[in-house]
């Protein structure tokens, strides 16, 4: 995907100016009502996490081996799990970690990624086909080997896993954003920026990377909800939350799957969470690309 | 002559989040057999939305044709279904894009390019196409033609590429061309190469043209008869010499006078129309030019200027124009 | 030319093409193939030639956007060419540019405002936060923009605006010489002749000299003093704007200005012209000898054989053709 | 019922054989799909249901000296292997002297468990002697165990590495191809010594890893059964979907998830402190619920419960930790902590394997029990290829981790040698030192009298669990074996590495 | 174009070495070793000495350097050496699960291309009508899965309501090919259809991207007809990036459809991969890093070569 001028301009248009912020979203909600339902989605996710406290009936930790495995019913809306505890609750209280790990991933990732990729396209030459290449070999990883190496070098809990599930995302994002960033480099605006003298870093910087803000949004949305898959996949891991903490993943794992046949609400409701997140996160990021560009617009 | 084409009150918009762009608002123009007309103005007052609402090709659907009537042959081709118009696009009125490194598709060969029209419209075979891109790109006078043929645009110099669009164009002996700015991208020498051969080949051939530009200098070198656009609407209308000699509105004149001339002895200052062209989206009641005007009284501000025909069908859309007269051009 | 501000000498520039970390490059694109010319402090000089003849490339050379090749760069005096990155930052600020198109050569993302201070604060020119608001105002006036236009964002700015922003951000950096690449081409006619008044007036003001590069000889004649015609890399003519007006020496100047259309029916029913025939040439693969012979009118056997030295042929007026 | 000849008994396995070498391995996926193919001097009694009793397998009948030191094996006659070669006590002794003194480079992982014999002889073709250097009740145990294939003399001669990659064994299937990660055929060896058997025309092994795939196999009858374990909601909805179609057989299963205490940690050297940990624990309601929702069911001390030597229910009522009135123990349990000044809401991190079933429950209702004695404990899941390495091995790497401790066979010299003191064994992750413990090992180990060896090993039992809480013991594994109605003849043991040899296994039409 | 040809292929055994060499140094500092996997993770005693005795058999026991050699040696000689785990020769390990995950990525990616780009290019015509936003939703839908559980589903529908199983054990296309694309059309359809999403919604922006070129209105001011222009001047144009994204993708399939394959009672390279790293099986790992890389890589290559078949400017460079 080249970006054109005029996206570069575009982008700016529907970035900044302040003022009319309300009305952009108010255009955006008009012209995507895909996008606008997707930003529902997440601002509903965000509330919830927000507001677990208030939202949740029952601690996310209270076992009651009385009433283990019980069907949705009046005192539990969506059930319990094998130890009893409120799936509701439970699912209150998860969207936290699902939004920690989804935003704080792929923004990791796709920052680096972005970061990589500018500069890779920026120095150019010799440079740039260096980064191409370990960005291959890193692409050429799978995941859990990364995420071995993560829990190796710098041990588990919450903020490796957000690290093992961004390295892998970021020989992606930084391929994506290289060929923006090409494009953006030949633009006279940096001529500009290193006539005037500035260092390197300052252009690349402040000059090039607030530019391909649309590849890298696209691919932060991408992202996100594939963070919140991931968290789930790595817990055996020792990465990421572990039991007895609430988190979608793991309400996902272990007991949902053994019982996704007589208890099937115990995995049903957290998938659902997911995918809706999931859902929502790429609904609004492929609307929010077809709002950065110009020549998609219709109206 | 009779006349081929006549554009009449034809309105043309575009729905943006800025508002409604009223990108061509109200033009009425037409062309002759044979002739050359001119269609002149400033970037952005709407001379490529008008030539493309001729050939129903407005970007759809922010872009809408609300009004007029375009009158070809005596058939008024908003009418026509969309079958119709396919017959009539690249058939009976060609179109050559202001962009000759865009508008050609990178992945196909130009002799694809040059065919597919050929066999569509004229029902040729792919040998006979062939033999007829052949002969085009030699009369455009593209060396070769025939190992041209494998060829992809990007092999091809800008120039070659602008000759090349007018090949297409010639291809199914159309009866008007409309050149939306056939040699802005190019530099003089090859601009000069290129026009040479439209106009030769429009007397030749008979074909009627439609030359969209701002650049006055190619107008007066090979334009009949101009129009002069402003804010979507034609505020000055005459034979070339007319015009030239005699604007009557003031933005023509203010064209004529800004631009530094070879023939001239060098100027200290040039004389700039002052201020910035106008928002199409939100156009001042009066005289869309009147912010800018030098001649500006009272009316302008609050009755848009009624077009004044003069001698010959030298219209001017301005309230002062019959005291334009006597202002030198330089 | 001791009074000369900037002075380039046998300037060279290549670009490898299809070359790789393993393949030797296919072969070399000659941008420009040995230009010489200096540029005397305050005066305009204008450089024109056809698309693709290599102004640009010297532009950028100047501005050490670009390696040459080989040859050397004086500015003030100091080689720039041999400059390292370090010292190359501080040359730089006493050179400037304004680029061809108004729409790119300004960041999207930031404010007038911003683009205005950032030189300033870098170079510590004004080190003041206060002090910086004020000159930012003082350049907006000064190129004809009103002071709450540095809160906008150029997108919100028209095409001729746009322009005066790139011409503020130039002189932010107090220069000496700024290379114009095309400042006006982009711009519509109504507009074109503002900022070239602008561009007279702050020169006048200032005492600015620039390298006025265009492809507009109408233009080109207004504003510069001398002029130099380019044709596939190397200099075809270059002398007073009077003399190469008015006695082109070069058949390819002669070419160009006959090419010039005049906005004015009777003179051009008149006019004769000379249509070149032929593209313009690849850099890629040169003609031998003279470069513009296989579209010369006048070529003789000679043309192709022997490459034709930029001579002085009257004084002051240099032109590389053999029957000049 | 008589055994009805024919048919082929397909099951699945979910972990597939590293090596083909018994002696090397360890895991049951190496038993499974390979014990048909050999015989071992000794086995445990197919029919019994505590996996105690050995009998012969290729010996016929054994006497054992008066000062316990030597036994002597007479083989069965006309025992062919597969490539027709009569097997001999030549073949007994070097398959022992394998295991018992391997040569340099050859591994014999179970090499410890023989410590004790001081040499192994052949005198004829068809007896087999074994001298040992000090009495041993365990002995004849040690001998039944599935692991000791008997190997080809000839073979292991020109190549101690050759049964790594191969089968050449006398047992009663023949093998037939090795599919790697997809599946094992053996077929009936048609010369087979016990007359009569195999009943099966063959056995076909499914190396399926997902359990889900291995549950819908059993379901859609595509795999009759499979040896290791199913789950509790996997016979519930077997039963659901299947009816009379799918039969079960339980057992308690000679496996058992502890707590290793690191006492080299404060406060974890004060005993009062590790004796709370387990008085926290609810094991009686635990067993009644957690046996809904994993694979783990008695309550149990150093011996799965029902088994000879295990201490009965009643008994076990009186150890810390195993009252029947929770409450108290709970209120006993915040009094020692108090006592030993550790303050209510003190954390710590427990330790666990990142293998689902059953770690995953154990560890979330250990948590929740300490929870309710005022400890706050978080969990750390550790993958299962570095627990051992990063966190078990490595006294410094934490306070309170998850243990394992499995048997193939159930035998107390085996299950508790565990438990002795660090120095004298690697496996202690308790990492303490306690004479008392190894004395008592040894003395059980050398009673030869059964009530004797009770005895001290109750003393072994009230020491390690209640006096010292060295370790604790959470619920003993329960094992779920799903078989399609039409598999018959087969005996669940508790343990999963036992009665896999399949002779008497057949199948209704 | 040779030279771009040679270029790209020379360049990809550098990045292979990276791969080799990186994966050599990650699996030695990712802790725990396949002897501790073998002998201590069975609940039954193990001695120091034992272990001791299988490191130096599996050569654990050298230096590094000298481990790395041995294996490049052998690499050099196309030998991946033997397997940790199991002592069987690689190539052994591999042969049947590597042509098993082949057909499978083939399969899969016939199915996601059959998708991606028609469900595109109706998506990219349609824009913002209701067609639109069900081919939108209709990909996203298959992402928004999380595959375990969608594995689970999945298997007991078939089982409840279709009444199908999965094969167990897996017939080679060359023995049988009816009854091999019997077993694996539906995880083909299954994968294909989740690995869709990106490239149906990369199809759709690429594909109006290209619709608002220049040359599409040109190729309309011509009067061809909409199909014509699709299928001669867009389509083309637009293929570009959805190569880029199915070529990525493929190299995932081959490697990565672990969930995949447990649902379906797959022999691929999937689970084994994750096995071989959960036995901390260097060699067998190293082997698959380097297979898959190889694949990624090679694919990589074949995609750029595509552009140039795609596209005259990069193939007359
Ligand atoms: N797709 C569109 N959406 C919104 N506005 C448009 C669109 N296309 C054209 N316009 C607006 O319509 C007006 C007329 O545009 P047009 O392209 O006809 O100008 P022009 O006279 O051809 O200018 P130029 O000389 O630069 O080619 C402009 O103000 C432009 O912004
Ligand atoms: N980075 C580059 N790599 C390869 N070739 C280049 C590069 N930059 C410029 N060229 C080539 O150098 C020659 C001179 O280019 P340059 O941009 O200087 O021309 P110009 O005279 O400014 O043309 P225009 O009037 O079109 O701006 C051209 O043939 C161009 O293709
Ligand atoms: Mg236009
Ligand atoms: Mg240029």
């Amino acid at each position: 995907m080249a970006v054109t001028k005029e996206t570069l301009e575009s982008i700016a248009r529907a970035g900044k100016p302040r003022a009319r912020w309300l009305q952009a979203t108010y255009d955006f909600a008009r012209q995507r009502p895909l996008g606008a339902i997707g930003a529902m989605m997440i601002l509903v996710m965000v509330l919830v996490a927000l507001t677990a406290n208030w939202l949740a009936p029952y601690d996310a930790l209270t076992t009651d081996y009385g009433a283990m495995l019980s069907a949705p019913n009046a005192q539990h809306w969506l059930g319990t799990d094998t130890f009893g505890r409120d799936v509701y609750s439970r699912m209150v209280f998860g969207s936290r970690t699902a939004l920690i790990v989804g935003l704080g991933a792929s923004f990791i990732g796709a920052t680096f990624g972005a970061l990589i990729g500018v500069a890779s396209a920026y120095f150019g030459g010799r440079i740039d086909m260096i980064v191409q290449r370990i960005m291959d070999v890193l692409i050429s990883f799978p995941l859990i080997i990364l995420a071995l190496a993560v829990v190796a070098i710098l041990g588990t809990g919450l903020q490796n896993v957000i690290f093992a599930i961004a390295i892998p995302m970021i020989p992606r994002c930084a391929r994506v954003v290289r060929s923006s960033a090409l494009a953006v480099r030949e633009m006279p605006y940096v001529d500009a920026a290193r006539a005037a003298g500035f260092t390197d870093a300052r252009i690349v910087l402040r000059h090039m990377l607030p530019n391909v803000m649309a590849p890298y949004l696209i691919m932060l949305t991408a992202f996100l909800g594939q963070a919140i898959l991931l968290e789930a996949s790595l817990s055996f891991l020792g990465l990421g939350v572990q039991e007895p903490v609430a988190a979608w993943g793991l309400m996902l794992r272990g007991a949902a799957i053994e019982f996704a046949e007589t208890a099937p609400w115990m995995g049903f409701f957290p998938g659902l969470a997911i995918s809706l997140a999931v859902f929502g996160f790429n609904l609004f990021g492929d609307s929010l690309r077809d709002a950065l560009d110009p020549r998609l617009r219709t109206q | 002559m009779a006349k081929l084409l006549e554009v009449k009150n034809l309105q043309t918009q575009f729905l943006t989040s800025a508002g409604v762009v009223r990108a061509v608002d109200g033009v009425s123009y037409d062309v002759d057999e044979g002739e050359t007309v001119a269609l002149v103005g400033e970037s952005g007052c709407g001379k490529s939305v008008s030539a493309l609402s001729i050939m129903r090709l407005v970007a759809e659907p922010a872009g809408r044709i609300v009004g007029g009537e375009i009158v070809f042959k005596g058939r008024d081709l908003l009418k026509l279904s969309e079958e119709e118009m396919r017959d009539v696009r690249g058939r009976d009125i060609a179109m050559i894009f202001q962009e000759p490194m865009t508008s050609l598709n990178p992945v196909l060969t130009i002799g694809r390019q040059l065919t597919e029209g050929l066999e569509i419209h004229l029902g040729m075979g792919p040998a006979a196409a062939s033999a007829r891109a052949i002969e085009l790109l030699g009369l455009v006078g593209i060396p070769d033609p025939a190992r041209r043929l494998a060829q992809y645009p990007h092999q091809f110099s800008g120039g070659m590429r602008q000759r090349m669009m007018v090949a297409m164009a010639l291809g199914c002996n159309p009866a008007l061309i409309l050149a939306d700015e056939p040699t802005t991208a190019l530099d003089v020498t090859i601009q000069a190469q290129v026009l040479e051969l439209l106009q030769d080949l429009s007397r030749r051939l008979g074909v009627a043209m439609l030359i969209i530009t701002h650049n006055l200098g190619v107008v007066a070198r090979y334009a009949d008869r101009v129009n002069v656009m402003y804010a979507g609407r034609i505020i000055e209308r005459g034979t070339a010499a007319e015009i030239y000699a005699d604007p009557r509105h003031p933005y023509t004149l203010g064209l004529l006078r800004s631009v530094p001339r070879l023939d001239e002895p060098i100027r200290a200052k040039l004389d700039p129309i002052e201020g910035q062209p106008p928002d199409l989206s939100r156009l001042p009641p009066g005289c869309a030019f009147a912010p800018r005007c030098a001649y500006r009284v009272e009316r302008c501000t609050e009755v848009p200027p009624l077009a004044a025909c003069g001698a010959a069908g030298h219209m001017s859309a301005c309230w002062v124009s019959a005291s334009l007269a006597k202002e030198p051009v330089a | 030319m001791s009074d000369a501000l900037l002075e380039v000498r046998d300037l060279v520039k290549h670009f490898p093409i299809g070359g790789g970390m393993f393949t030797k490059p296919v072969g070399v694109v000659r941008a420009i193939d040995g230009v010489s010319f200096s540029i005397r402090k305050g005066e305009t000089l204008g450089l024109v030639g056809e698309s693709g003849c290599g102004k640009t490339t010297t532009g950028r050379c100047i501005l050490q956007l670009e390696r040459p090749t080989s040859g050397s760069i004086v500015f003030e005096g100091i080689d720039m060419v041999t400059l390292d990155a370090a010292e190359l930052r501080a040359v730089r600020r006493r050179v400037q540019v304004i680029f061809q198109d108004p729409y790119s050569s300004l960041n999207p993302r930031m404010t007038i405002g911003q683009i205005l201070a950032e030189p300033l604060k870098v170079h510590g020119i004004r080190r003041d936060k206060g002090e910086r608001e004020l000159r930012v105002r003082e350049l907006l006036a000064q190129v004809g923009l009103l002071p709450q236009h540095d809160k906008r964002y150029p997108h919100q700015l028209s095409g001729g605006q746009r322009q005066r922003v790139g011409i503020a951000r130039a002189l932010a950096m107090e220069p000496a010489l700024i290379v114009c690449d095309e400042p006006v081409s982009a711009l519509d006619v109504s507009i074109q002749a503002q900022i070239i008044n602008l561009l007279e007036d702050l020169q006048s003001r200032l005492g600015l000299t620039y390298l006025f590069i265009a492809h507009d000889l109408s233009v080109v004649r207004h504003i510069s003093d001398r002029v130099a015609v380019m044709y596939l890399g190397k200099i075809a003519e270059l002398a007073d704007r009077k003399a190469i007006y008015d006695e082109p020496l070069h058949p390819y100047t002669r070419a160009l200005l006959s090419a010039v259309p005049i906005p004015d029916p009777k003179i051009e029913a008149k006019r004769e012209r000379t249509v070149l025939r032929g593209e313009v040439p690849s850099a890629l693969k040169p003609p031998s000898g003279c470069v513009f012979h296989p579209r010369c009118p006048i070529a003789v056997d000679r043309c192709s054989a022997e490459i034709p030295p930029l001579r002085e042929i009257r004084p002051g007026h240099w032109a590389a053709c053999h029957l000049a | 019922q008589t055994p009805q000849y024919g048919g082929e008994l397909v099951f699945t396995v979910p972990s597939e054989p590293p090596s083909y070498d018994g002696p090397r391995e360890q895991t049951f996926g190496l038993i499974h799909p390979i014990a048909p193919h050999y015989n071992t001097l000794l086995r445990v009694d197919p029919t019994d249901p505590t996996g105690t009793k050995p009998i012969g397998d290729i010996a016929e009948s054994w006497t054992e000296s008066s000062d316990h030191l030597t036994f002597t094996f007479k083989l069965r006659r006309g025992v062919k292997f597969h490539d027709g070669d009569e097997m001999t006590s030549k073949d007994v002794k070097a398959s022992y002297d394998k295991i018992i003194f391997p040569p340099e480079g050859v591994a014999s992982v179970r090499k410890a468990t023989y410590l004790v014999v001081k040499e192994v002889e052949a005198p004829d073709p068809y007896t087999i002697r074994f001298k040992l250097k000090w009495p041993s009740g365990a002995f004849l145990q040690s001998l039944a165990s599935p692991w000791n294939f008997i190997y080809k003399a000839d073979i292991l001669a020109k190549d101690m590495h050759w049964y790594e990659s191969h089968i050449m064994g006398t047992g009663p299937f023949t093998f037939v191809e090795h599919v790697k990660g997809s599946h094992w055929v053996g077929k009936k060896n048609p010369n087979y010594w016990d007359k009569g058997k195999p009943y099966l025309d063959g056995y076909r092994a499914l190396f399926v890893r997902s359990h889900s795939a291995q549950v819908a196999a059993v379901r859609g009858e595509r795999s009759l059964t499979q040896f290791r374990s199913f789950t509790p909601a996997d016979k519930e909805a077997l039963t659901n979907a299947m009816g009379d179609k799918i039969k079960f057989q339980e057992s308690a299963w000679d496996c058992i998830l502890l707590v290793a205490i690191n006492h080299t940690k404060k406060p974890f050297d004060d005993k009062r402190v590790r004796r709370a940990l387990s008085l926290a624990l609810d094991r009686w309601s635990a067993a009644e619920t957690l046996s809904k929702i994993a694979i783990v069911k008695d309550v149990a001390g150093i011996q799965v419960p029902g088994t000879p030597w295990a201490t009965p229910p009643e008994e076990l009522k009186k150890l810390t930790g195993y009252w029947p009135d929770i409450d108290k123990s709970r209120a006993e349990a915040r009094r020692l902590l108090k006592e030993a000044g550790v303050p209510e809401g003190f954390t710590f991190t427990f330790y666990n394997r990142g293998t689902p079933m059953p770690y995953e429950p154990l560890a979330i209702w250990l948590i929740d029990q300490w929870r309710q004695v005022g400890l706050n404990v978080k969990q750390q899941v550790v993958e299962a290829a570095a627990y051992y390495g990063t966190v078990l091995r490595k006294p410094d790497a934490f306070d309170v981790a998850m243990d394992f401790q499995c048997g193939y066979i159930v035998e107390p010299d085996l299950d508790i040698y565990k438990f002795i003191s660090h120095d004298k064994n690697d496996d202690n992750y308790g990492y303490y030192t306690d004479r008392v413990l190894d004395e008592l090992y040894e003395k059980q180990s050398r009673a030869t009298d059964a009530a004797e060896r009770t005895r001290y090993l109750r003393q072994f039992e009230r020491r390690l669990l209640d006096e010292e809480a060295h370790y604790l013991m959470t619920l003993q594994w329960h094992r779920i074996i799903p078989q399609n109605a039409r598999v018959h003849g087969w005996q669940i043991t508790p343990s999963h590495y036992l009665n896999n040899q399949l002779d008497t296994v057949w199948l209704s039409k | 174009m040779t030279h771009y040809i040679l270029k790209r292929f020379l360049l990809m055994f550098p990045t292979l070495f990276g791969v080799a060499v990186l994966i050599f140094l990650l699996l030695r500092v990712v802790p725990g070793d396949i002897v501790e996997v073998r002998f201590m993770a069975q609940g039954q005693y193990s001695s120091e000495a034992v272990m001791a005795i299988e490191r130096a058999k599996l050569g654990l026991d050298k230096p590094l350097w000298q481990q790395f050699t041995t294996w490049m040696w052998g690499l050099l000689h196309l030998d991946f050496g033997v397997s940790m785990w199991t002592g069987a020769p690689i190539t052994e390990e591999l042969k049947l699960r590597f042509e098993l995950s082949l057909q499978l990525a083939i399969m899969a990616t016939v199915v996601a291309t059959l998708l991606a780009i028609p469900l595109g290019i109706l998506a990219a015509v349609k824009q913002d009508t209701w067609i639109d936003y069900a081919v939108r939703v209709f990909s996203i839908a298959g992402l928004a899965m999380p595959s375990f559980w969608l594995g689970i589903l999945m298997i007991l529908a078939m089982l409840i309501i279709f009444k199908w199983l999965p094969p167990m054990v897996f017939t080679s296309f060359w023995v049988n090919p009816w009854e091999n694309l019997a077993q694996l059309i539906w995880p083909a359809l299954a994968v294909g259809y989740r690995y869709s999403a990106v490239a149906t919604r990369m199809m759709r922006s690429a594909m109006l991207e290209v619709l608002r070129e220049d040359y599409i209105r040109t190729a309309r001011a011509k009067g061809l007809w909409l199909k014509l222009i699709l299928s001669r001047h867009a389509l083309k144009n637009a293929m570009l990036p959805v190569i880029t994204v199915i070529g990525l993708e493929f190299a995932f399939l081959m490697g990565g459809l672990v969930v995949t394959e447990q649902v379906f009672s797959l022999n691929g390279l999937g689970m084994l991969f994750v096995e071989a790293i959960s036995h901390r099986d260097y060699t067998l790992t190293q082997a698959l890093v380097l297979i898959v890389a190889s694949v990624f890589i090679f694919v990589n290559f074949a995609t750029d070569i595509a552009y140039a078949w795609l596209d005259p400017r990069i193939r007359y460079r």
